[in-house]
């Protein structure tokens, strides 16, 4: 395939690719079926591939987690679609306590070769109960994978790797993502899982994010180049393991770095990554790094507050115009 | 015998008019909402009520002031029901200060603690517990109140159904669960998402008295109601009531429906809790022509009032974005 | 007639030793662990099954050996019936590299994929979807097997409980729910946990068939599973037994007893599992003395062989702490 | 109430006090009645205080944690017990969703006065499902508060506080110092739910810690001291919100910080607080922020292999020698 595509024809080429590809792989979720999916990423699956492929569940998403689970345990390779992060947080335990410590509590007997797939993030005025950006959570746990594709050709290609990891893979994808066109090119999909990508190259400052937000930063830099500040834009793709190696090389050529996360600031995943630069990378720096996060509040619904509360173009250039200033 | 089909309850006019009123009142809130929505004035999610009228308005008629309401993100027929103001309600959707949770909500959060409306919770199921809660803050502190929970029929798969139906039980507080069965989880049609889907056996089997009831029917609903209310509010534990409906519209505004025909909805249509009701009260001889151009006409008149009040209201100033996330310390 | 209270299964000699002495195997095994924990050789939380032990032993009569099991962390006797070598599991307790599970999971955390034993889960209920998993993973591939979950009255009132047997009902899904009612949640009565005790109701109630055995009569559970299991097998749907049993010892070695009296632990400890079917075997001239003395000293040496093997097993480098967090790439 | 006490008791004590002092306040939760807590914190209480007020519930978390936000709405002031932070997954749905939403959402109309209790940490063999250190992960929410008693007088002391809070206040015990001895002045009870503590002043290094770390770290400054390194030990005490200026102020003293949390590495509390200081105390820096946390495994049942991969004094003392090693 290629040409060009939206991230949700990508998802469900790839969703396609999988089920047609591999016996063991099947799709369930709710509304996953009839409905053709909450975000339209399996339509058409349940008829090309029939009930037992494409399976709808009741609203039960600990048990259909579990289910997951148990089923990757006797040889299968689900794909199990947890409609939006919100809702997993009724899944977490079968998550955090099966699916990330079975191979260890086992004594290495067993894989959990699951994987899962999840909406996330805000902007579509969803509310504080339906717009969290908790991938940062699920980067916490040691025992399974995160990644979120940000791209069309990610959303095309991660599943697929995805499928080949042993381990239990968690793909985020940012609901404001899915209507975004763009080129896919089969032969040159992505090979590797959990290397970053940088998005474009500079000199003067690093840019460190992921999913939703990568435009933003993509557009601010295009501003900033306006201006004479020319960053770099590195682009996570993995959330868990993380690209220390690749983190460290921009810092190292840019001497400044922003990271620019969606979730709430505090114990958020750009934590993690400022003090990562922080022990790898603190006599390179020329200035601290700096976080662009979400506000501290449950999302309102209003949109001028909403979008108040996001991580904009606009607020990323006028951080990364804050640290020029700063001394150093 | 001019009352066919009536139960046993006396029928004023003033009553049953009330009853029709205030279904025409959520139909023509709704029709508007959605018309709105397609201009961009309302954003988000939204999810009408429309078909299911009869069950809120029946069942909010039991209720007194004190007792609790817990409502899902389909709760705009709950809210005027239960006699919160049109305007305040679209002025929410519209995202405007004004509105009944400061434009923080929006349509899935209606809340107004003045009418001990809580809310408006987006999260299937998870409405239940905090009933239960009510209910328990309630029961110790002696007071002969009800908290009413609505959900829907896909609220039953989830766990947090049978463990708050459990509690309730077995601690016997006083919480009447509502569940809106209206055939659909989102998508999923009943059959293929409850192994069972006798859903009042389900409740039996909690411990809880559960009772069907035809959702189409506000009279049904209204006699259903009140019947039980009572033995709810002296504390003889929780009761389940299962009202039959079925949703006309889709489920958000996002939903192609796929998955029904559109003749089962037609058939559906044919039991328009409205039109049914309507068709009644001329058989006896409690409604006229004119009575029902009067009644389309203050309707009208408030659903254009209220988006005045939505249009005119004030932006919540950005600068107040994080007000309300902890309560200014001396409070309570 | 020699044979009274004997359920429609042929008596082999053999056989009902086999029971007698699968249910001494674990008696004297815990007996053994409680020993060697008041010593520090076992550390961290111990549920012991004394009591329970025709539960575990009956059941498993049922399963061959392409069946899988789901149990809780008070598993020791389901995996000594299932046929785990009892030294691996001492050496597990242990925390020694030779144990089942390397001594990464200890006594809550028994796995051994080769017996498609898996695991020994800590967390209430959590089980059940894994087990409604494996058996997802059979009828996918067309594999007639059982997947035996065991859990107890305490998980019921999670709401993983009710998920997993709706989901598995509605997919017909093959999963024998075992539930070992010993009427304790830890130090909640059943009576203070459910307001409705009567589990095999609620477990129709989502569309189970569902039974209530004797669980302190081995060959009642052994009938009555064979008589279900078979069933599950062939794709008619999961099953629910509900095995009505008794915990003799504490809940775990920290646990005060301070919920039950001694009296009603003694009442029980009458229906003791081992006394009353060596009883029995003795009445149908099934067991001798100088059979008893000799079965003792078998499970005695082979309980002293266990505690060797665990005594002399290895430590597992702290270097390989981090080992078997991710799969080996190349694997499977 | 003065003297020593331990730990347990003083939970007890603080329960005691709250169920005597306000006929609102009630506790709930699985086996704090009959059997008298988990952790025997509410033992003798149900004797005293009857049924009503001391409720034993089902093991049905998401339920009874979610009544006690309802009941918190009802006018009650309910302290929840959640056995331990390993089950609270179970609620956390009624926690991110309901908690700490309510009062943004309903636009400012209500609030959610609950207590919640839990159990947390490592170090008693329980294995991988019951050696959890989560708070981290709650130290992220906006909308509710979350407190780490590490002392007998704080154990005593911020229960009290936390009833007087009008939103919602998440208390973490660590299970290992529930036998712990200490002494307790009621006429000296903190005052303060939300400051940090400096629990011995130093120069050198500061060790910023909380819980049940904060022991290890207090002994590895004892060590260190002998080695002429003057460490000074902050105990957090609040992890939400974070006592920022408290660990400045510290820094900006010592130039140099250690973050001991028993939290698995990546995404931990530890993070946010190197990121802090990164923040605002760069400049004051004299070498990289460093933190010791727990390795990034499930943790295991035995022995040798769980000290090992928690914090101890002794790695303390380590971590602490190799940044003195360290350039700058
Ligand atoms: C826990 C959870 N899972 C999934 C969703 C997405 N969702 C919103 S409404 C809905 C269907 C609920 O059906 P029902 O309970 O019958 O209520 P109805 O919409 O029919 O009134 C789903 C799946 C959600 N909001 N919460
Ligand atoms: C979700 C969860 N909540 C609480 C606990 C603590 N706990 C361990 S066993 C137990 C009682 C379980 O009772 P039951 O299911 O009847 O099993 P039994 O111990 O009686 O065999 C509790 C409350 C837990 N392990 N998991
Ligand atoms: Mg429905
Ligand atoms: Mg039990």
């Amino acid at each position: 395939m290629t040409g060009k595509l939206t991230y949700r024809e990508a998802v469900r080429a790839a969703l396609r690719e999988a089920l047609a590809g591999d016996p063991r792989v099947f799709l369930m979720g709710e509304d996953v079926g009839r409905y053709g999916g909450a975000y339209a990423c399996s339509k058409g699956l349940l008829e090309e591939f029939g009930g037992d492929r494409v399976r709808d569940t009741p609203l039960s998403e600990s048990t259909f987690v579990g289910a997951g689970i148990g089923a990757a345990l006797g040889g299968m390779r689900p794909i199990v679609e947890v409609m939006t992060v919100n809702f997993s947080l009724l899944a977490l335990d079968q998550i955090v306590n099966n699916a990330a410590t079975l191979r260890h509590m086992s004594g290495g007997q067993l894989s959990v070769p699951l994987v899962v797939r999840m909406a996330t993030g805000g902007g579509r005025q969803l509310a504080a109960q339906h717009s969290h950006s908790l991938e940062g959570w699920y980067a916490h746990i040691p025992g399974i994978k995160v990644v979120a594709p940000a791209t069309v050709a990610d959303a095309r290609g991660m599943l697929r790797l995805a499928l080949r990891d042993p381990d239990p893979v968690f793909i985020f994808e940012h609901a404001m993502l899915y209507p975004m066109e763009g080129e896919v090119d089969d032969a040159a999909l992505p090979r590797d899982l959990t290397r970053a990508a940088v998005r474009r190259s500079g000199v003067d400052v690093t840019v460190i994010t992921y999913g939703g937000s990568l435009w933003k930063a993509l557009e601010a830099a295009e501003q900033l180049a306006e201006e004479g500040i020319e960053a770099e834009v590195l682009d996570l793709r993995s959330l868990r393991p993380l690209d220390t190696q690749g983190i460290m090389a921009s810092v190292a050529k840019t001497h400044r770095a922003l990271v620019v996360d969606e979730a709430w600031r505090t114990g958020s995943l750009a934590a993690e990554i400022s003090a990562q630069i922080m022990e790898g990378a603190f006599y390179d720096l020329d200035a601290p790094v700096a976080r662009l996060c979400s506000a501290e509040v449950p999302m309102p619904y209003a949109k001028h507050l909403e979008d108040a509360a996001l991580p904009q173009a606009t607020t990323i250039v006028d951080a990364i115009r804050g640290m020029r200033k700063r001394r150093g | 015998m001019p009352f066919p089909c009536l139960p046993n309850l006396p029928v004023e006019r003033d009553r049953v008019l009330h009853l029709l009123r205030e279904m025409l009142r959520i139909r023509r809130f709704e029709e508007k909402a959605a018309e709105l929505y397609t201009v961009g004035k309302i954003r988000g999610f939204l999810h009408l009520y429309i078909g299911e009228e009869a069950v809120a308005v029946g069942a909010m008629q039991a209720l007194t002031a004190d007792d609790a309401i817990v409502a899902t993100y389909r709760e705009h027929g709950h809210a005027l029901a239960r006699g919160i103001p049109a305007g305040p309600l679209m002025a929410e959707m519209y995202g405007k200060a004004n509105g009944v949770s400061r434009g923080r909500g929006g349509s899935m959060h209606f809340f107004d603690v003045s009418r001990r409306f809580y809310g408006g919770h987006a999260i299937v199921g998870a409405g239940l517990p905090i009933a239960v809660g009510l209910a328990l803050a309630d029961r110790l502190q002696g007071r002969p109140r009800v908290t009413a929970c609505f959900f829907g029929d896909g609220a039953v798969a989830e766990g947090e159904f049978h463990e708050s139906l459990n509690l309730a039980a077995l601690w016997k507080l006083p919480v009447l669960f509502l569940c809106e069965n209206n055939l659909y989880a989102m998508g999923t049609a009943i059959a293929r998402h409850q192994a069972q889907p006798d859903l009042a056996r389900k409740a039996e089997s909690a411990g809880l008295c559960a009772e069907v009831v035809d959702g189409m029917d506000v009279l049904a609903v209204e006699a259903a109601t009140r019947r039980v209310a009572d033995t709810v509010r002296l504390g003889l534990g929780p009761h389940f009531l299962e009202l039959q409906t079925y949703r006309f519209r889709a489920h958000s505004m996002y939903d192609p429906e796929l998955y029904r025909t559109k003749e089962e909805v037609e058939q559906w249509k044919i039991r328009d809790p409205i039109a049914t009701f309507a068709t009644r009260l001329r058989e006896w001889r409690l409604l006229s022509d004119p009575d029902w151009a009067a009644l389309e006409a203050t309707v009208a008149g408030e659903i254009e009032d209220a988006v005045r009040v939505a249009e005119e209201g004030p932006w919540e100033p950005v600068a107040d974005l994080t007000r309300d996330v902890y309560t200014p310390s001396g409070t309570p």
